[in-house]
């Protein structure tokens, strides 16, 4: 047996890792405490040279009110997301801008109050306005590398990314519920996709001495639970494509990214249990962005918890960032609470269990199965195809046997999905090669093989 | 002739595009009036398409396959249709506007709007104001239908709806607008004529825009 | 020794009550589950003739969007609170029809999906709207108690108020940092009013076969919290004046209100361990109106968990109203999975641990001060003015005890505000009459003596 | 002289009306500019009281009794300050919008105001837009300050700038609004000259608009 860093699903708690990261404001992820992360963002606007002066006063005001919060409620230690909006990576120096001025303001508050914080920036991944997309040639992954240099040279402290390798075949493939070519986008085109990108991501992060942070499969798994969460699309297949994208995401780790991962990656508990890296989760309190189907379950074992992404916009007792991140706050102070009193294992199993069996995804996401994933995913070997099939047939056998045992509620068309699936996820063929001659016809021009060095 | 209609209902029901061709050909071969195939075969089986995803019971893979059946025996059913003079439910212009590439809530409105019958002329995303523009004025259309995921990406309806009133078009045409951030508020805002929540109340918006 | 209900703190915990209630549609509150209590209102709109058709679809949408939200999640019962804004009291049809709008929705997703809902309507006070106020006299009075009547008639499953008698004098000793205005305003005044009050709506309540819910002392209590918050007054008076108000609160109950007491009332653990009525609570999730000091401290005993108010705006993933309805019921979850799993009582501890020694405001919130609050509160008798000044030596003994211990940080101005009130309350007289006679002169035009049936 | 001018600043930031009075007294006995008093004494005096409300040392019923320190010299003061032709910094009506009772915050505005020597028409709460105007006209007001704490009143706060326009006394006079639910946009939408998140920071603003 191949071993992955934690011995048993039971090791595992929030605010732990085994292997912590310390931001460079001191800031230690992972060990001992659940840290809050907020993500905020602008309201509906159009952001142009003009507007640009407006932008860049929003982030600082919404800035000053998170922090201005943290010190009312007395947190002391708060991590900032600053999640790129198109523009802001299509034209590097505007996020750099940004990114600069939020950094201004965390300066400030730690001067003044003492609150420290680190600031998380996620470049938006720009190559996904052409369709197909250029992945490699051309400009857009050259502007997202200088977004990514400019932002960690203007304060950013941890890098991340929603990279989108794959998508231009998955969002079809979501659509006609087509396993063989979910497979294709997640276990080929993305992982090697992410090769390339996170070589490039951690080189920058080691030449400023900032944190390569993680990559979550957001316009994947998310995509599939939204539409999901819309009746699009059947809950079992959301639920498959759930544990499929982890071995995609896997990835920027192999190459050098050492977490915190970001929020929107749900596959995080699998990553911490193969890898020992901090994660970051979000759930029930990101209900601002989307409804969560497990939204206590996934803080069980979170290292940051989030609330995915806010708008500013005015409620009664003010702007929503500074309102979500007092939730966030009280979230944490009852995870830490629990910890110190050695109580932490026992919130964890109930937060697990006040979600496991209550809706379809939740049954893949329950601690144990994450569990069983990351180990079946180490024991498929280092080929990303193979761990892909391990973790989509494991997925599968999951959802089999709860519907056997009536674990949870199954609807008719689920109940036939599930079986459908089934059948297309026994006949996968064992090499990429062949699935990628099976793979209809009209995939074959939604995306460029050279734009993954591949020549089939 | 019941038995034959029945098959191409059932035909796209299932998603079956080889039988549906097949049967539709078979109808017209017996000489039945393309307008009978069209309604009470396929329009007919698209409304219970639309029933069964608004039950839970179909998700949007079998709407899909359905609507690909229906385009098949469409492409049959056509030149005939042209002959007898039967009408498209109306014509829309769909796009995402500039700057936004989420384009699956447009894909799905548009292949809504085909099975209800409506002709589509789908301008893909990331559509700048005078592509929209070129479009309704070489088309006739009769309804533009907008999508926006990304609140940055939500003014451009506005600058499209203007766009269209600097061409003298605004009154012609009937605009809807959709996406995650849209409101009926928004909506109002800009001058549109409407927007619906999802892709199926899509499709009562746009009957109910042009009377249909 | 005087019994309350509880013999001890340990016994109270979070969806039990001693007397649970049962609402017209079978919710048992207080029997054993926390169930989520959502209150949504308008957004900033005129509210007149011509946009009341405006106003009742939107109702419509809001109730819509949070059951089915509620559906999605399966979650089976639901509390719903129609808050009424000014007007929708001041003409009582007008309210009325949007509480039998609502009720419509509500049965209608009953009979759809089986989801059961109770919808608890709170009258506006609007008797606040004249200074000085007439509290019995005139048509005020009179409008509030047919407004009880049409929307008890109209659907409404339980009745509540956020009186205000004796604000008109408190929100001036407020300003003033008056402790002697502030008892008389709340030892005296409110209490006067509320017997009158309650004895009204406790009988409409009768005539129509629903439930007399509760009063709260938001417009004291709450208002000097958000003042403290606004670091208008000190934090100390906030937390005297907190527990200050619970023997006002507690009239409601002795006139026959039977819970679930309202959200507002931060004081409602004492009167549940008083009288062993069931509770709604608000604290983390209820952000969204307000900061709070205590945000996990105030779920330890609830038996409804509230978001306390929000407005309906479009967040990313939908209106606000639903995106508090998911948080709230992910928060229930937990709490009923722990209850479920005998872990109810070490999660309630956890709650109370995790904030009750990080602001002043809380420490009066400890459960086992209010415990022993409401222990105090029934040794001073049946008379509210000795009640009050129990309640009132208490606090101070509680946080002058906590600032000698350095349980908490009490900043440089906040212990020259607590040997200030100190030395207040010690020379408080023991009689309403004596304190008459000591009040500012200035407060004599505050308020109408003979509207409460005083005549000095 | 030095020691008067200290004891009226002591005499304000602790809030002692008597030693306030007395001494403005003697400082005009000895023959004192009044304007020196006004600015050396008083107007210093609350400035650092409003530092320390800033610093969170001094918290609302500190203010109110300096503030009330500062009235009771002023009374003695204003009767010379008028001989010697000294104005306040600017005529401020202001009140609570129709529908309105919640005054706390518009009290508070108004004291800051006071304390940095603006002259308050203070209407009070539920003020109908045509008594706004009426005391903008009689008062030659230079700003109105307008508060509302309810989102179902806040409408009436255009309702009031309209009622400014359509008297011909918008362009005379510069508008603030203020009350919780009250942002930036909202201010901009309905033509209000701005707002401010607190009532010491409306003071800020008040200067500003006036060029005070
Ligand atoms: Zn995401
Ligand atoms: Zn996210
Ligand atoms: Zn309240």
């Amino acid at each position: 047996m191949i071993g992955i860093a934690y011995k048993t699903a039971q090791e595992m708690v929030f605010g732990n890792a085994l292997h912590p990261v310390t931001t460079p404001s001191g800031i230690v992820i992972g060990g001992g405490a659940v840290i809050p992360e907020v993500n905020y963002t602008l309201p509906p606007m159009v952001i142009n040279e003009t507007t640009l002066p407006e932008v860049r006063l929003r982030y600082r005001e919404m800035t000053r009110r998170i922090l201005q919060r943290a010190v009312e409620l007395r947190q002391e230690v708060l991590i900032l997301e600053f999640e790129q909006l198109y523009e802001l990576t299509q034209y590097p120096h505007w996020g750099a801008y940004v990114t600069s001025d939020i950094k201004e303001v965390m300066e400030e508050f730690t001067r003044t109050y003492g609150v420290k914080s680190a600031l998380r920036v996620t470049i938006a991944d720009i190559r996904d306005k052409e369709r197909p997309p250029r992945m490699r040639s051309g400009e857009p992954m050259q502007t997202m590398l200088k977004a990514f240099d400019q932002c960690a040279a203007a304060g950013a402290d941890i890098l991340s990314i929603e990279s989108t390798g794959g998508k231009e075949l998955t969002d079809r493939a979501l659509l006609d519920g087509d396993i063989e070519g979910l497979v294709y986008g997640l276990g080929v085109l993305a992982p090697n996709d992410m090769v390339y990108l996170w070589d490039h991501i951690v080189a920058i992060a080691r030449k400023h001495g900032v944190i390569a942070g993680g990559d979550t499969a957001c316009g994947f798994a998310n995509t599939a639970m939204q539409l999901a969460h819309q009746r699009m699309l059947p809950k079992v297949l959301a639920a498959i494509v759930r544990l499929m994208a982890a071995p995609r995401s896997l990835v920027a780790i192999e190459r050098g990214a050492t977490g915190p991962l970001k929020d929107c990656a749900y596959e995080n508990p699998i990553l911490k249990a193969i890898t020992g890296v901090p994660i970051s989760m979000e759930g029930k309190t990101s209900a601002c962005a989307h409804s969560s189907p497990y939204g206590n379950l996934t803080a069980a074992v979170c290292d940051l918890w989030s609330n995915e992404s806010v708008q500013d916009v005015k409620l009664l007792s003010g702007y929503t960032p500074e309102v979500f991140t007092e939730m966030l706050i009280y979230d944490c102070r009852l995870m830490n609470t629990a910890l110190r009193q050695n109580a932490g294992q026992m919130l964890r199993d109930l937060l697990v269990q006040s979600d496991h069996r209550t809706d379809i995804q939740s049954l893949v996401m329950d601690l144990d199965v994450c569990f069983e994933t990351a180990r079946r995913i180490k024991e498929a070997g280092t080929d990303s195809y193979a761990r892909t099939l391990a973790a989509t047939r494991w997925a599968l056998e999951v959802l089999l046997q709860a519907q056997q045992n009536n674990v949870t509620e199954f609807s008719r068309s689920e109940t036939r999905w599930l079986n459908h699936l089934s059948n297309a996820i026994q006949s996968l063929p064992e090499t990429p090669d062949e699935l990628r001659h099976r793979l209809k016809t009209e995939y074959n021009s939604l995306f460029i093989p050279a734009e993954y060095e591949l020549w089939i | 002739m019941e038995a034959l209609l029945q098959a191409i209902y059932d035909g796209i029901i299932d998603g079956n595009k080889d039988q549906v061709t097949a049967k539709v050909q078979e109808a017209l071969d017996n000489g039945l009036p393309p307008e009978t195939i069209l309604n009470q075969g396929m329009v007919a089986a698209m409304a219970e398409v639309g029933r069964l995803f608004e039950e839970g019971e179909y998700f949007v893979p079998e709407m899909l396959v359905a609507a690909r059946a229906m385009q098949a025996g469409l492409a049959l059913l056509k030149p005939k249709l042209v002959q007898a003079d039967v009408k498209a439910a109306g014509k829309v212009v769909a796009g995402t506007v500039k700057g936004d590439l989420h384009d699956i809530g447009k894909n799905l409105v548009c292949m809504m709007l085909e099975g209800a019958s409506f002709e589509i002329i789908d301008l893909g995303s990331d559509v700048s104001p005078e592509r929209f523009v070129e479009a309704v004025q070489a088309y006739q259309a009769d309804i533009v239908a907008m999508s926006a995921l990304l609140t940055t990406t939500m003014p451009n309806m506005k600058v499209t709806i203007d766009a269209l009133k600097a061409a003298g078009l605004r009154d012609k045409v009937k605009v809807m607008v959709g996406g995650a951030p849209v409101t009926p508020e928004f909506a109002r805002e800009i001058g549109a004529d409407g927007t619906a929540p999802d892709a199926s109340q899509a499709v009562t918006l746009a009957k109910s825009l042009i009377g249909a």
